[in-house]
């Protein structure tokens, strides 16, 4: 219903650099992310590749996707990306949450509230990268929360904190942009299509990655947007919608007040009959 | 390098696939490129190496043997594997290296055969690929440059597994990568106290230490015998007699008096012809020479080679006893599928064990650091240590013994045990007595250095002399310094030997004491420093304890020789092995090719197995080479990870990695049911299809590989079919260590 | 059914009202984050080492009235920092696992199924057990000398066993005379 | 007022009725399943907008309380999604049934037939609905603005059944299908809504059209009001009740409603 979100400006922006170039799959982050959040395994069988999570779930707040890449002189690269909610600042759930209950903190993180969350699922279907999903047990959508708690502390997130290779940093925004860009200008001459991905993106997100090649290989999409349909939902439809229930409501009031002359009978004078309804008020009418 | 593209190789800057089992191949090729292309660091091989020691005229070597090899005992005498000696009884040196008769010369020579074209038919690496790593890596020739080797079981588990080792050795010593920071020949071990168990001589022909058990032989028949012949003349060996009698004093207290030579009598001799190791040891079992077991912590029925076979011989066993934080394959042998229960007349024990937060103790990791770990919590139910276990078993067994006079249960009722009164053993009682004292006054010792041959002092284990010092259990200490930068952590737990972290780091500094390269520096000679009182006029200082008598100066006699544990002072590119003094290729026990080195296709000295379910396999029938290998979500025999949702889910099944070639010949879709046979059994596994995995081309012939992790079992979340019934029965000329990473299979689609 | 004006005003005013009070957004509730509290606030960190590979790379128990509640690395530890793979990370699934072994088990001969005992019982059957055995296969001496060994025993394991641990292991089987003992280093 | 008993009368073609209303004439405006029809959505449109406006905002938790929680409300709306439904189908069956088919396309022929006097009366009656004189021209049974209405309803709750379905299982429908259910659903809400009010504004509250509101309740609408703001529908309703009044008198029966 809110046209506006309220959304606090980030104060002390924080980040978490995943640098794929050193990532070696090991997936500890996956395991260490359950242990801090105490989440139960959810087994799938074997799926042909050491990747056995196809996708995130109601306890799968992060996996490690891991592509094999054939590359032009016929050898094999395997991009490994630990891909987790991108905390996202231009972020869908934000401005679909009909609860408030996600909400960015001031670290630029997307949080969400347990308390307020009534599992809804409008985050669900209108994240830009298709991550938080709904314990539909327990009615709350489920991401990674970029372990407030910890950070809070004054603590590292528990996947940034395992992580052996050094390959998941966390920090203070700027820091972590600075680390990023300083590898990027070692890793160029070697990996020409290496980027940085979550700088700019939606407005800059949470997790910034140092990736090596294309994003379309790592699993994500070229330029990342909100849903057009987010916006014109939140921007449009619901602002217009109110305006007019309000103008609805303040046309009646006025004509009940300028009406209040007539006398309740059937006004002769006006033989030729009045109708009624309003361009959108309208008498009752059976279906036919 | 590595026959898998793994999850590492895809970080690597440079990736060589190469054929299981060619390692010293590949190895001795490089080798021979930095001798051809004068990349070795000549002032360190001359004067820290043997190189330049003259041999004797006997050796030789063709066609694949060295001299003195007898085809029926399978043994070379190794008579003229020495140096040749001057006048003086001192070996003869050239050190213009220019002498044929010079271990340079011969090394040259030997591996002078691995030329880049040979070697590369032999591993499959492509030429370029191949020249690429040899220049990068001998690059860390130069004085101000190292290079690490890190290896684990797929160098070790091989026929030809030790001089795989020693090839990797001969590589950093022509290199100068021993001794300094970044170098080294680090072995990645796969438990959290392998290195500690090894050092405390949990091997059938060992004494804690790294010291022999004596053999029931004349030569062995008194203590005196035992020290004459296992005592080297020189190096820092030579203190042996100390760490042994400490050691036996340790063994049996009161009762090892000078008089009965310290209890030496008392200890089990084991009969030298027989051969009493893992492999070994399960073949008498399934002969039910062995009627009763133990297994502390161990999963035979998944880790052992030859699984099918290991299971059978559980099953004559009369009792076994099994110690472990879950039911494993090796407690449940009994109802292993197609086991028939009834007919296993075994009575099995199951203790509860505690894990490793759940009791007090330390562990020494690869690095040699023995850790203390504190205990968090109590273990669950009744499940206990092994420490109490072991502790309560023992003062039974014994009180069964106790009224008996009989002179074959003396080494048991004079074995000492003073772990106090409690159930309860004292553990930081128990850490003294490993770690030495002086038994007239019961002070702990600071040193090795302090044991003593006549009884006066109780040393358990030698090697870890000063790790209770006075001042307490040094394995506690949590000092986070790092003095100089180079990772030795000196204040962080205790090192064995005598916290020494790089392990003969006087290498690291030249003829005159002065660092190499001061990138490269750990100890150098401060003529300055020294106690003037002690007349000591100079020490070695540094960023490491000295693996050095501290006040030795580098002139002084031996002040030059870096590798202090050697007779001879000095490393060896020429050392005696079972199959020899140089690595030499030789293909594995099961392979797709002869060998185009020489005629002889297996490693001469390997001791083959004529006995049931032991089957050799030939390139006709399996024509497809297999390397088992592990995961990192998964740990060796899979109890303390099959068992643990967070890490079934992430590896639950069995697969088997095979190339999109392999795949297509054989009508395999990924993911789909396929059987990987080998000549001693059939493992069903999911197809993992991948082109991280390529036919390499071997001597002319496309050869394909495949991949199969070996961690599964049918106990747990995680199941799937045992790996290990594939893996022959066969092991290497030294360690009999079981040849696992290299053997041939055939594979089929299950419809 | 008829509905005066001013009840029609009482009404369609308090719905205008709440609908214009959402309209702009005023949302009552606090916007900061309430993140819970942290769970390993008032628990007690033992320094352990990790149970796995020999890296040896330290990790931090926290504990609560006897009960594990949560394992990371440990910061200080100067070859982890702090970081775990994907196994040292699962150490808390060791602590609390259902399928942990929790009593002595004992499985009879040609039996089908496991016994629950108490610890007296496993360890004096297996004191009797090992006595019966080694007494039956001591070699005492061979050839005049003595050997004190005793080959139809067998004993292997433990590279998981702490040091001290397994020097009483050593002691202990050497002393009954056991040459077949082994472990995972031979592996 | 005697209870009338429902005869069969084509909707088109109203009846006139005896009775003491003041003129003493009423003309039946709609049936019985018509009104059953109303009446009967009217309750499971506010039981779905009270229920998804408890959704919808922040402020709807005081809503959901009422209905006893959030997840209680969630489940109201969709109970009362499947009733809304459920109605429009069956009842759309019984009076197509009873009228046996032909008058359901000519009802929404009705509906859609914009003729000059509805756009004339779009223009003209906002002026008069504000007090201003306004020339309104003769309308028939509906006029322009209650066709407006009806089209707006008819469609509306097809919009928001469909993006409803959408949104009750997002897993059966591709995602871009159920993003643009959200803004389709809401829109739709707010039309209906705004219609809502207006809608019960005129029927309750505006002096002059709060009158037939007994067309909804009892069916009847008295004869001075339908002549003097349905006059076209007046008429034709008047004819016919002539003829039957003949025919009556032939067969003796009495006329009823």
């Amino acid at each position: 219903m809110a046209a506006v979100k309220s959304t606090a400006v980030a104060t002390k922006p924080k980040a978490i650099y995943v640098d794929t170039s050193k990532c070696t799959g090991c997936r500890g982050c996956e395991v260490a992310c359950k242990q801090w959040n105490s989440l139960p395994a959810d087994p799938q069988p074997f799926a042909g590749s050491y990747q056995t999570k196809r996708d995130f779930a109601p306890n799968t707040y992060t996996f490690v996707r891991m592509n094999e890449v054939a590359t032009s002189d016929g050898e094999v690269r395997w991009l490994f990306r630990k891909s987790q909610c991108m905390h996202c600042t231009d972020a869908a759930c934000v401005e679909v949450c009909p609860k408030n209950a996600i909400h960015h903190t001031d670290y630029g993180t997307v949080y969400r509230d347990a308390d307020k969350c009534i599992g809804c699922g409008y985050c669900v279907n209108n994240c830009t990268f298709g991550i938080t999903k709904l314990d539909e047990v327990a009615h709350k959508a489920t991401k990674c929360n970029f372990c407030l708690d910890r950070v809070e502390a004054g603590l590292e997130p528990a996947c940034a904190k395992t992580c052996s290779t050094g390959a998941i940093q966390f920090g203070d925004r700027e820091q972590m942009l600075k680390l990023a860009h300083q590898r990027l200008a070692a890793l160029k001459p070697g990996f020409p299509e290496a980027r940085i991905y979550g700088e700019q993106e939606l407005g800059g997100t949470g997790f910034i990655y140092l990736l090596t090649d294309r994003p379309e290989k790592f699993g994500l999409p070229e330029n990342p947007v909100v849903p057009w349909t987010v916006k014109i939902w939140q921007h449009v439809v619901r602002p217009a919608g109110e305006v007019m229930l309000g103008g609805t409501v303040l046309a009646l009031l006025a004509a009940a007040l300028l009406g209040a002359g007539k006398t309740g009978k059937v006004d002769k004078a006006a033989r030729t009959g009045s109708g009624t309804g309003s361009n959108e008020g309208g008498a009752t009418d059976a279906k036919s | 390098m590595d026959p898998r593209f793994t999850r590492t190789s895809s970080q690597a800057d440079l990736y060589a696939p190469l054929r299981p089992g060619t390692d010293i191949a590949f190895i001795g090729g490089l080798i021979n490129y930095a001798l051809e292309n004068n990349l070795y660091f000549r002032d360190y091989v001359v004067n820290y190496t043997n190189a330049a020691f003259l041999v004797d005229e006997g050796y030789s070597f063709h066609d694949g043997l060295f001299d003195g090899y007898d085809p029926q005992t399978k043994k070379y005498d190794g008579k003229s594997w020495k140096y040749a000696m001057g006048l003086d009884e001192k070996p003869l040196k050239d050190p213009t290296l220019t002498h044929p008769r010079t271990v340079f010369r011969l090394l040259k020579k030997h591996y002078s055969r691995y030329t880049v074209e040979k070697v590369c038919a032999i591993t499959g690496t492509s030429k370029e690929v191949y020249l690429e790593v040899a220049k990068a890596y001998c690059a860390t020739g130069r004085p101000d440059k190292s290079g690490t080797i890190m290896y684990a079981m797929g160098a070790t588990q091989h026929t030809v597994g030790s001089q795989n080792v020693r090839s990797y050795a001969i590589l950093q010593l022509l290199l100068g990568n021993i001794g300094v920071p970044g170098g080294g020949v680090n072995a990645l071990r796969g438990e959290s106290n392998v290195q500690g168990s090894t050092d405390m001589g949990l091997l059938f022909d060992q004494a804690p230490g790294y010291m022999a058990l004596p053999p029931a032989a004349p030569e062995y028949a008194n203590l005196k015998g035992y020290l004459d012949k296992e005592t080297p003349k020189a190096g820092f060996w030579t203190n042996k007699p100390k760490f042994f009698v400490s050691f036996l004093k340790a063994m049996y207290g009161e009762a090892a008096t000078p008089g009965n030579q310290f209890g030496y009598a008392y200890l089990p001799k084991r009969d030298p012809k027989k051969n009493y190791s893992y492999i070994s040891l399960f073949e008498d079992m399934y002969d039910g020479q062995i009627r009763g077991a133990f297994f502390f912590g161990q999963n035979s029925a998944i880790s052992g080679p030859n699984s099918n076979k290991e299971n059978s011989a559980l099953d004559k066993l009369e009792w076994v006893v099994i110690s472990d934080l879950w039911e494993t394959e090796t407690a449940a042998f009994w109802k292993r599928p197609g086991a028939k229960p009834a007919e296993i007349a075994t009575e099995v024990f199951l203790l509860p064990a505690a894990a490793s937060f759940e009791k007090e103790g330390s562990i020494t990791n690869s690095g040699r650091w023995i850790q203390w770990r504190w205990k968090a919590v109590n273990p669950p139910g009744e499940a206990r240590s092994d420490l109490w276990i072991l502790h309560n078993l023992h003062r039974r067994i014994r009180a069964r013994y106790a009224a008996s006079h009989a002179t074959k249960d003396q080494p048991l009722l004079n074995l000492s045990w003073q772990y106090g009164l409690g159930e309860e053993p004292d553990i930081e009682a128990i850490a003294r007595e490993i770690s030495g004292y002086d038994t007239r006054t019961g002070q702990q010792l600071t040193t090795f250095l302090n044991l003593a041959d006549d009884g006066t002092t109780v040393g358990g284990n030698w090697i870890l002399g000063g790790m209770y010092p006075p001042e307490g259990n040094k394995a506690k200490s949590r000092n986070t310094a790092d003095k100089g930068g180079i990772g030795s952590y000196l204040g962080w737990a205790f090192a064995w030997p005598a916290n020494r972290r790089i392990l003969y780091n006087r290498s690291s500094a030249d003829l005159h004491g002065k660092p190499w390269s001061n990138d490269k520096k750990v100890i150098w000679w401060d003529p300055v420093a020294g106690d003037p009182l002690k007349n000591e006029h100079g020490k070695w200082v540094g960023l490491d304890v000295p693996d050095f008598k501290p006040t030795v100066s580098p002139s002084d006699a031996g002040g030059s020789n870096p590798f202090i544990m050697r007779p001879e002072g000095v490393a060896g590119l020429f050392s005696k092995l079972n199959e020899g003094p140089f690595p030499e290729h030789y293909e594995p026990f099961e392979s797709p090719t002869a060998n185009s080195l020489s005629t002889v296709n297996l490693n001469p000295v390997v001791k083959i197995f004529k006995s049931p379910m032991n089957e050799r396999g030939d390139a006709e029938k399996f024509p497809i080479v297999v390397t088992t290998f592990r995961l990192s979500e998964h740990m060796q025999g899979g109890g303390m990870t099959r068992n643990l949702p967070w890490l079934a889910e992430l590896m639950p099944e069995l697969f088997v990695e095979i190339s999109p070639t392999l795949a297509k010949a054989r009508g395999i879709i990924p993911g789909q049911d396929v059987v990987v046979a080998s000549a001693r059994g059939e493992v069903k596994a999911k197809a993992l299809v991948t082109n991280r995995w390529k036919p390499l081309m071997i001597n002319g012939k496309e050869v394909e590989q495949i991949g199969l992790p070996w961690h599964f079992g049918f106990m747990g979340i995680a199941t799937g079919d045992v790996a290990n019934k594939l893996t022959p029965h066969v092991g290497d000329g030294n360690t009999l260590i079981p040849e696992y990473k290299a053997f041939l299979c055939n594979i089929r689609g299950v419809k | 059914m008829e509905i005066s004006r001013r009840d029609f005003f009482k009404y369609s005013g308090a719905t205008l009202a709440a609908l214009m009070a959402a309209d702009l957004g005023f949302d009552t509730t606090p916007a900061k984050a309430q993140a819970n509290e942290l769970k390993i606030k008032f628990a007690r960190a033992t320094p352990s080492i990790c149970p796995y590979c020999s890296v040896g790379c330290g990790i931090l128990v926290h504990a609560r009235d006897g009960k594990v509640i949560n394992t990371e690395g440990d910061s200080d530890h100067p070859i982890n920092h702090g970081s775990l793979c994907s196994k040292g990370a699962a150490v808390f699934e060791v602590a609390h696992n259902p399928r942990r072994l929790t009593r002595p088990l004992y499985r009879a001969p040609g039996g089908d199924r496991w016994e629950e005992k108490d610890w007296d019982w496993v360890l004096d059957r297996i004191a009797t057990n090992v006595k019966k055995t080694r007494d039956a296969g001591f070699i005492e001496s061979e050839k005049g000398l003595p050997v004190n060994r005793a080959e139809n025993i067998a004993c292997l394991g433990g590279a998981a066993l702490d040091n001290e641990e397994c020097y009483l292991l050593y002691k202990e089987m050497r002393s009954l005379g056991i040459v077949y003992l082994e472990h995972q280093a031979r592996v | 007022m005697p209870k009338a008993k429902a005869a069969t009368v084509y909707e088109t073609r109203p009846r006139v009725v005896d009775s003491m209303a003041p003129n003493g004439m009423e003309i039946i405006r709609f049936d019985g399943w018509a009104r059953a029809a109303h009446w009967a959505h009217v309750l499971s449109f506010f039981a779905l907008l009270v229920t998804g406006l408890a959704i919808f905002g922040p402020q709807g938790d005081t809503i959901a309380r009422v209905f006893g929680g959030i997840q209680a409300t969630r489940l109201i709306h969709r109970a009362a999604a499947v009733t809304f439904m459920a109605l429009s189908i069956v009842l759309l069956l019984i009076s197509a049934a009873n009228n046996r088919f032909r008058n359901i396309f000519q009802g929404l022929k009705n509906l859609l037939a914009f003729d000059k006097d509805d756009l004339a009366f779009l223009n003209e009656f906002p002026k008069k609905f504000f007090g201003l004189e306004a020339r309104v021209p003769e309308q028939g049974k509906f006029n322009g603005g209650q066709k407006i209405n009806s089209i707006l309803v008819v469609f509306g709750s097809i919009v928001l059944a469909a993006t409803g379905l959408v949104l009750w299982n997002p897993k059966a429908f591709p995602i871009y299908l159920v993003r643009l259910a959200y803004p389709l659903h809401d829109g739709a809400m707010f039309i209906m809504f705004a219609l809502v009010l207006g809608h019960m504004y005129l029927s309750l509250v505006h002096p002059i059209t709060r009158k037939a509101l007994g067309a909804m309740w009892h069916g009847r609408m008295s004869g001075e009001y339908a002549e003097h703001y349905h006059a076209k529908w007046y008429r034709a309703a008047v004819e016919k009740t002539a003829l039957e009044k003949t025919d009556t008198a032939k067969s003796g029966k009495t006329t009823s409603v």
